[in-house]
Formats: C-alpha cells, structure tokens, sequence
C-alpha cells in the first residue's frame, strides 16, 4: 500500500477493513469527508465492487454471434433477428426479503425491471428464484407467504406478465432466504442506452420519485453476514411504488423514442453513488452535482443521506441540452419530477455541493479502477462417494411416486404461480407449470422461452458438477419447448468468501458454468453476485441460479409438457443408468442427503438438446420434457397431469437395466420424454444422429397409470396429492 | 371490551397510498392540503375484562400480526 | 367499428384490449389519456384493466375522478357503449355508471387463471353472439374482484336481467366452488339498465387468441364489431 | 391544522381482511378474539386555520373520495 496507515482514522470505516481505508488515504492525499468515506464504502462494498468474484467471474464466456453486449452494462443484451433485441439480467434481493419479505422482494421485482429499461427495453417478462428453509421452521410459511405476495403485488401492478420461476425448500435457507428476480425486456437492436456519459457541460438530470432516507447502506448490508441481533440492527427498509415505476417504464420509454438521451443509468444499489460515479467513470469524466435540487421527501437530510439513499423508482441521465425541455414536458405528462442537478465536467472529478458547501471532492476514476480486487483463499470441495443403486433401499413404485410428487421440492406451485399475473400484455403461449415459459413477440411470429434453473444440493456436493448441471437444465428446458438456447444470466448465492470452503464452492460452480457455457456456445450476458448467504457461520447450499434465454423462430411451433392422445409413443431419449447419489428420492424416500450428483456429459446435451429441437421444429413431437429432479417417473407422471390422460410404462428388459427404483426415480442427466403419434419415426430420427433413444410406453385415453401391465395410480389421487401439499402447508398461516 | 388499534407507517417511510391520495385531493381542488399518510386501523372485539390484561394481549397482537414493526408503528385504546 | 380505449395512470392491459379489438373488427382503437377532457367520437368506449392509482386507498376511485370520466359518463348517458374491464369495471361502479364495489377477493390473494363464466343473458350489444347458459373459460386476473352490493341493489339487479356473467365450476355449476372470488350471488359482470355499459372483472381480451388458450371471449368482440360496424 | 380520518366498513358489509385478521389471531393462541374488522386511518396536514371550514372541507373529501359511501362510514377529528 501507497500510504502508511494513518495516525488518526475514524472509529467507524463504514465497513471498509483497515487496509481499504489506507487505500482511499492514497487515492485523496488526505482524510476523507464523510460523505466521501461513505461514497467509498458502498462503492467498494462487495456487491457494489464484486472484490471476492470479479477474478472470477472473468472466466467465464461472455461473447457470441448474438451477443450485443455482454456483462459490465445495466443488462445484457443478445439480437434476436429482425433487429430485435433481448435484454434480461437477474438480481437477487435476498438479505431485505428476510428482514421484510413483502418489501423486500417487491423491491427486488421493481430494481431489476429499471435495469432492463434503462437500457431501452419494454420489459415483456419476469421470473423469479426462490430458495426458503425447511417448511417445519417457524419462519418460512411467513417469509413464503410475504415473499409471494411481494412479488404479485410488484410485477402484477406494472403489468409485466410473471411467467416463471423455481421454489425450494431446504434448511440450509432458514436464516437465509433466497430471491432472484429475472426481468427480460425487448428492444430494437438499433435503440439501445448505454450509460457511458458524453460531453462536457451536459445537464445530468434525475427523473422518478423523491429521495428520502430509505435503505441507506442496503449495499453495505448485503455485503455482510446476518447474526444474532440482524433483525435489531434494521436499516430503514425500502418500500416500493409499483404504481410510480409504471409511470416511469412509460416515460422512460416515451423519451427513449427521441434521441434526447446521451446516457442513462438507474439508481439501485447505493443510489445517486453508483450511478454518478459509474456514468462519469465509464465515460471518463467528472461530474459535478448540486444536492439541494435533488427531489427529496424527507427534510433535512445530509448530503451523505443523500447520495447513498437507495429510494426506488429513480433514474440519472445526461441529457443533450437542447432535448431539456421536451424531457421535462414527457416527465410531466406522467406526473414525475424531472430535474437537473448537476452537468459533466473535464476534471475526472465527482463534485458534490451541499447548502453551497463541498462536501466531496475526488476523483472518480480511481473508485472504480483503484477498487480493491481479492484473490481470496480457496479449498476445493471433497469429492462424494458414488453410491450404487443396490445399496439404495427399493420402495413401491407407487407410493414413492406420490411421496415424490407431494413433497416440498416437487409439488405443484400453483398456489405461487396464480398470485402472479402470467398473462398481462396477451402473448403468454406457455404459461408456469411446463419447462419453460414460452412468450410471443409483438410480431406475432417469433418467441422468447424463458427458464430459471439452479440444484443446490448437487452444487454443495459437488460445485463444478452442480456448476455445470445448472446451466445444462435451463439448456434441456429451452430446447424441450422447442427453442434455441441463446445465453443466460447467473445469479451467484453463496456464503461467506473469506472462508476457503465457501470460495471453494464458488470458483468450483464457476468453473463448472465455464465448461457448460462454452461446450453449448451458450455465453454469459450478465449476472449478479450475492456473498455472505450466512447466519451465524452456518452457510446456504451454494446456489448459482442460471437464467436462461432461448429463441422460438416459429412460435406456433413448440409443444408443452403435456400429454395429447390416446395411444401415442412415449420415449425416452438419453440414457438411464440408474443415478441415485443426491436424487430427491435418496432424500425423500431414505432420509439421505449423499453421494456424488448425477456427472454431465456436456458433448450428449448438445447433441440430444439440438436433436429435440429439430424435431420440434419438423412437427414430429407432441409433448416434451426433460427428466430433472425425481427422475423419470416423476416426469411421466407431470406430463400425465398436465394433459389429464395416463400411461402404460414397460420396463425396457436389457441386460443393463438398473434396477427398478434406480430406473425409475435415478436423476441421470442428458434426458427428455417425448411423445409422438409415430414413435418409428423418432426413434429412427434420433438413432440417425446417434442418440439413445428408447420406446418405453404409450399415453391412455383414462386417467390410470400402469407398470409393466399393473396398476400404479390414478391421475385423481397423484393430483390430490400434488396439489394439495402446498395450498395446505399454506393454509396454516397466521 | 373493544381495542382500537392504528397501525400508521413510522416517519420517513415512503407511504405510496398517501401520496397517491394527497395527488387526487390536489387534482379534485382541494386547496392547502400538505402531507397525507395512510394507515391502517382495526377494531377488536376482546371477552377480557381485565383492562390491562387486555391491554397486553392487543400489544402482543400488534407485535405479532398487526403491525410490521419495521416500517410501522402502532397504538392500543382500550374503550367499554 | 371506431373504439377509444382510456388509459389511466396505471392501465396495463390497454394493449391487449386494442388487439382483441382489432382481431375482430380489423380496426385500431385509439388511445385516450385520461387527462383529456374530450373523447374522440367513437362506437365504443373501453376502460381497460390495469392498476389504475397503484389501486391505492380503493381500487378504481381516483381514476373515477379523472378528468375524461365526466366524457364517458355523458356517452354513456347518450347510449354509447362502454365495456370496463377488471379495473374498468371497478372504476365504473366507483364512477356511478354501475352499482356496487369490488372488494378485496375473498382469498384475499391475487388470482390469475382460467375461470368458468356463464352467460346470463343474451340480449345486450355485448352478449348476443352468446347463448344464455354458455359456459365459457376466460381468464381472470385481479386481487379485488369480489362484487358486493346490498341485496336491494343485487335483487334489482336479477330482476331486470342485468347480471351478465357468473361464476362456474368448468361443468357450468354456479355455487360457491365456482366462485372464483366471493362475489355476491357469483355475479362476474352486469350492465347498467340500458345495457349498454357492461362491466365484467374476467378479461375476455385474453381469451380471443388460439394460441393462447381459450377463445371464449372472442365472441363478444365479434359481437361489438358487427353491431358497431 | 391535521385532520384525522376514520373510514370504516358499514355494518353488514362484507370485511374479508378483518375475517382473516380474526383468524389468523385464532391461530396464534390469542382466545376470547370476537369481531374484527379492519378499516383505513388517514392524516391529513391542512392549511385551513379555521376549524368550521376545516371541517367542512374534510368532509367533502370523504363524500368525493376518502369514502365509498355505499360501504363505507367516516368520521372526521381535527387536531392542531
Ligand atoms: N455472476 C455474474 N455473471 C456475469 N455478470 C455479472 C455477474 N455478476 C455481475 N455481473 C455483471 O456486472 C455488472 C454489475 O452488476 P450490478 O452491480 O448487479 O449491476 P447494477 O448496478 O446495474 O444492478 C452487470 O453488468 C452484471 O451483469
Ligand atoms: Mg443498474
């Protein structure tokens, strides 16, 4: 370090160790003010500066024919064809939903549909990521319950359908809960914002809600580890205005119509902090700001307060000079304050006056450039034994088939899904509840498919292995509804990095994610980071939530999940040998979390993901669907509720048949269930391109389900039992 | 005897509804009308006779249930 | 058919009524802000669904004080038709033009999902492509849909044949299973006396596509276009 | 001057919240819970020096706005 440690240094650095804080003495020459020390603290927070991940994080591939802008940006970006363009990212929000879940996840709805349309996007979509705890403890129904509500109450009030999603239960989540939101917006490719500001003595002018003391420090929060006295702790929760936000996508959207806009930015994390110093950094300039015309709610407030207010529903944008007035006049229409509080200077300098004091004077390059940057200590994850299907205890088929399907990470989540607004704006084709939510573009001719995917429990056994099966399931997702996998966007969900396990994890999930991504030609477009996932030093199931983006040419072309007609084919493409090791069944049935997750063969994704989708696209399919979490059994049985009809299963008799419980509940990856009215042709299709492929049953005019000729289940009572189990654990609620 | 319980959201927190509402006022010209809150208030039948028995009961309601203590506040009135 | 859709701060669904609308009839509807003062001169009026006001203090009360509101209640007085849906319904019975309130469902959830309707009467403008007894599947999407009204008014309301739609089971049953919200009587819309204001909370809109399900709702576009054509 | 808003359901309307709130309260162990019924409390900063016309102009809110006076009742306190 430049400097020697300073004789006097505040008592309270603000979360900066003792280091940083030498760091920010070399790059003033002198103490820092402080709202200074404050700008500095967020700015170079871990989520703000990503210090433990940014090494990374640049592993991973992030270019592609279709890729317009990769990470680094608000969003990323992909082309679509026709000069259509894709925006999505996905954010977690997991620290404020604990502490206050209805608020917490709505805000978290609400900041990451203003990254998608500060970049000149109509968000068309949102998803979301759930993980809670153990549905025995006493915190979860409520946080299930807020968290939901939070969700709907957003998404549902500014009218973007929310149209998938993923829930798990699992302990690890009990003093953490997980919340990702995925937004994903449209765009012509030609009419994109960046938010690198341009020119000298251009105003920079703030537009959306008043600034109050909300959040202030929320990054610094979510960059700490939860203990006992967290919940006294509480820093002022934001509250969300969807309604404001509504008002704002529409003006927003109204002024990017015009080319008034030279960069735009909006103010989510660390607020007026990052996205001035952000916007002035990435063009190279200054900036200077005079906060008394800031809009503010509250009285009084500093210039601290100010500048790291985290109120929602704000937006900065430098605007050309000329374009001012009409700006303000768009603002008004929507009855939102549009006001210029400062302009871009030459001097590298983010200026910030008060009352007509400076109050900060520094330089803006080096917040960014001089971050700290740590390569933390690491240990690789052990690896798990493999367990063998003999040693693994057989139940009946049948009854674990409905333990299966009524427990807490299989059964329906309707009682989710029908809070949210999955069809506003009219182009929802598949609706929550298949594989992936297929949405239509206004052009009534393509499509967007749209997944969130993550296993916890094989990332925690296994992080590259889990790394990589994250991001092959939303692959095997996409293409199962017929769409070309385009790109993802991760959201990282770990513990606390300064322990080796823990970065253990993360650069192992990551790796795991590098292999997938390049093997698939399936790139990163953007992310997000969520460390210190920790309470008390005990940590969550690593979670490194994957979105996935695929494209429909056809949009009437692709199929759902569910069962058509009476007696057609139903095969299984992709081998089954039997793969218990971390199987929910393993969990479920025997009450062991064990064992080495099913291993990814990236080369057989590829070939069978690409195989589906062109029969897809030749009309030969009538249903697909992947087998993922339970195995195949549970994968017939949600396409037999799906399309209200039952099955006849026969067992294949090969000499390399596993043994039953293994076939029909082991998670081997590579595979899909597909029905057809011409079984011949699939098979002969997909043994053309080398594929293992398997006739192993065919659909029921009834409701039954058979094995090998004897009756398993009715459709009746697997939906009684599907359905029911999370209305009635909701049911409980105070 | 009856609690009446306000659940009102503490100061600084952003109150949507009440700027919503004070908006409405202004447009349906209503003149000098400054800041509006909106909060929320309940009547509760108790069969507690015991006034301040019933008045820790309805505390620990409001704790509980009634009121989200981090954004808001909350009072008790006992009457009858 | 000429049609004017209002947009209040916080519609979100005017676009998927402008389609249906347009799949019917071929025509664009137009666009009104609710600031203005003058509604262009049209066949129909639609309020649309949405989030009017963030549904702050009651659902659809600010927006009935909108500015263009004393417009549409003159049309509707001169016999124009008006069909609000879901929020369009809830802000034309805190306008007066329809009586009752929607109250929060009885759930007290959001609900978003196919719904049995069944059709009441066949004789409005809106209706007559219908059969009374149809059943219909047509999406609902709304936390505040539970029709309440005192039983005078709700008697009334029977009596004069002005209860559009109800509430079913799939197997066209009208009884509390079926109730999708807790509405009184399991009343999903009604019409003013002269029929010619229909408001309804499920969203015929989005079922008037093949594609995306159901295509119950088309015909009472199709209906509208005829007549107004 | 602030006036201080009580809206609340009339006597035979239907209060869901208030149902669940009941309930809910019945779960958490709280006995002897009657009736509930949960209505809206809104602040409101005025101008107006004048208590008469205060009042009067509060009033008038609750007929255009605050209140549904199909459903609802409101009552009107000034403070200040
Ligand atoms: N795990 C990740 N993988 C890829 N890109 C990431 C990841 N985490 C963050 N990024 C990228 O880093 C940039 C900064 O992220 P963030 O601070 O979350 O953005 P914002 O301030 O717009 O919310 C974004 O471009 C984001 O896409
Ligand atoms: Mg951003």
């Amino acid at each position: 370090m430049a400097t020697k440690p300073a004789a006097k240094r505040p008592n309270d650095l603000m979360g900066l160790s003792n280091d940083e804080y030498d760091r920010v003495l070399a790059i003033l020459g002198r103490e820092p003010s402080h709202t200074e020390l404050g700008i500095f603290s967020v700015m170079w927070s871990e989520h703000c500066s990503y210090k433990s991940s940014k090494k990374w994080l640049k592993t991973l591939p992030t270019t592609g024919d279709r890729v317009i802008c990769g990470p680094g940006e608000n969003a990323g970006v992909i082309d679509i064809g026709d000069g259509d363009a894709a925006i999505f990212k996905i954010e977690s929000h997991n620290h404020p939903s604990y502490i206050e879940p209805y608020q917490g996840a709505a805000t978290g709805v609400g900041g990451i549909m203003r990254d998608v349309f500060t970049m000149g996007a109509r968000p068309i979509a949102n998803l979301n990521a759930l993980r809670f705890g153990d549905p025995s403890h006493p915190k979860t129904r409520q946080l299930v319950s807020g968290v939901v509500h939070g969700i709907g109450g957003y998404g549902n009030c500014v009218g973007v359908p929310t149209v998938g999603g993923e829930t798990n239960f699992h302990s690890s989540y009990n003093g953490n809960c997980l919340v990702n939101a995925m937004t994903v917006g449209l765009a012509r490719a030609d009419r994109i914002f960046y938010s690198k500001a341009a020119g000298p003595g251009n105003p920079v002018v703030y537009v959306g809600a008043k600034t109050g003391r909300d959040g202030i420090h929320g990054a610094t929060m979510a960059s700490a580890e939860f203990n006992e006295d967290a919940e006294e702790k509480r820093p002022t929760v934001q509250v969300g205005d969807p309604f404001t936000e509504k008002l704002l996508i529409e003006a927003c959207l109204e002024l990017m119509e015009t080319d008034a806009i030279v960069c735009i930015q909006d103010m989510g994390a660390a607020g007026l902090t990052s996205s001035s110093v952000e916007m002035a950094g990435k063009g190279g300039l200054g900036i200077e700001l005079d906060l008394d015309k800031v809009p503010m709610r509250e009285s009084g407030m500093s210039a601290y307060e100010i500048m790291l207010s985290e109120s929602q529903e704000r937006m900065l944008m430098v605007l050309k000079p000329e374009r001012q007035a009409m700006a303000q006049k768009i603002f008004e229409k929507y009855e939102l304050d549009c006001v210029t509080i400062g302009k871009l200077t030459t001097t590298g300098h983010l200026v910030l006056k008060r009352h007509g004091k400076v109050e900060a004077d520094m330089p803006v390059q080096p917040i960014s450039e001089q971050a700290p940057q740590y390569d933390r200590p690491w240990k690789p994850t052990p690896k798990k034994p493999v367990i063998a299907a003999q040693d693994v205890p057989s139940h009946d088929p049948a009854t674990a088939l409905k333990t299966l399907m009524a427990s807490p990470d299989l059964a329906s989540r309707r009682w989710i899904w029908e809070q949210y607004d999955h069809l506003v704006r009219g182009h929802t084709v598949q609706r929550p509840g298949g594989d992936a939510a297929v949405v239509r573009l206004p052009d009534l001719k393509k499509g967007l498919a749209l997944v969130v995917d993550c296993s916890p429990r094989y990332c925690a056994a296994d992080p590259e292995v889990g790394g990589m099966q994250a991001v092959v399931e939303t692959y095997r997702n996409l293409s199962a509804v017929g769409a070309r996998p385009i790109a993802i966007t991760d959201n990282m969900n770990f513990g606390n990095p300064e322990r080796p396990e823990i970065m253990g994890q993360f650069v192992g999930c990551i790796e795991g994610m590098r292999l997938a991504c390049e093997a698939l030609e399936y790139p990163v477009v953007s992310g997000n980071v969520s460390l210190y996932n920790e309470t008390n030093g005990q940590a969550i199931l690593p979670a490194p939530v994957i979105g996935g983006v695929g494209l429909l040419e056809d949009v009437d072309l692709t199929v759902d999940i569910a069962f058509k007609d009476a007696g057609q084919a139903i095969i299984i493409i992709g081998e089954t040998e039997g793969w218990l090791g971390q199987s929910l069944y393993l969990r479920e049935l025997c009450g062991r979390e064990e064992g080495a997750p099913p291993p990814v063969a990236l080369g057989i994704e590829k070939r069978h993901g690409g195989l589906v989708r062109a029969m897809i696209e030749g009309g030969m399919l009538s249903a697909c669907h992947d087998v993922s979490d339970g195995g195949l059994l549970v994968a017939l049985a949600e396409m037999a509720l799906a399309g209200n009809r039952g099955f006849d299963l026969t067992v294949p008799k090969e000499d390399d048949t596993p043994p039953l419980h293994a076939w029909l509940f082991g998670e081997d990856q590579g595979r899909y269930i597909v029905t057809a009215a011409d079984g011949e042709a699939v098979l002969q299709t997909a043994h053309r391109v080398g594929a293992w492929a398997f006739r192993i049953g065919q659909t029921r005019a009834d409701g039954s389900l058979t094995l090998d000729g004897r009756a398993l289940i009715s459709i009746k009572d697997l939906r009684a039992a599907h359905e029911g189990w999370l209305p009635s654990y909701m049911a409980q609620e105070t | 005897m009856k609690a009446k319980v306000h659940v009102t959201l503490k100061n600084g927190v952003l109150d949507p509804q009440g700027k919503a509402i004070g908006h409405a006022l202004d447009t349906l010209g209503f003149k000098g009308v400054g800041d509006v809150r909106q909060g929320k208030y309940i009547e509760i039948e108790l069969a507690e006779k015991d006034r301040a028995k019933a008045e820790a009961a309805v505390k620990q309601m409001c704790e509980k249930l009634l009121a989200n203590t981090v954004i808001e506040n909350y009072t008790v009135e006992l009457v009858g | 058919m000429k049609a004017a859709v209002v947009v209040f701060p916080g519609s979100n669904r005017e676009h998927d009524i402008v389609d249906a609308i347009e799949r019917s009839s071929g025509q664009k509807a137009q666009l009104v802000w609710h600031s203005e003062r003058d509604l262009p001169k049209v066949d129909l009026i639609v309020l649309p669904g949405g989030f009017s006001y963030g549904d702050y203090l009651r659902t659809g009360a600010i927006a009935a004080h909108s500015p263009i509101m004393s417009e549409v209640k003159k049309r509707a007085g001169q016999g124009v038709p008006v069909l609000g849906v879901c929020n369009g319904f809830q802000i034309l019975c805190e306008s007066g033009l329809l009586p009752g309130v929607l109250l929060t469902n009885a759930s007290l959830k959001f609900i978003c999902r196919n719904v049995g309707l069944k059709v009441e009467h066949s004789d409005s403008l809106f209706t007559r492509r219908y059969n009374a007894g149809d059943v219909l599947s047509v999406p609902v999407a709304h936390g505040m849909g539970n029709y309440f009204a005192d039983p005078k008014t709700l008697d009334t309301l029977e009596g004069e044949g002005r209860v559009a739609f109800r509430y079913c089971t799939a197997e066209g049953e009208v009884n509390a299973e079926g109730n999708a919200n807790g509405s009184a009587r399991n009343i999903a819309g009604i019409f003013n006396a002269k029929k010619n204001v229909l408001g309804m909370m499920p969203h015929p809109e989005n079922a008037t596509d093949p594609k995306l399900g159901s295509i119950s709702g088309k015909p009472l576009f199709d209906a509208l276009a005829e007549a107004l054509a």
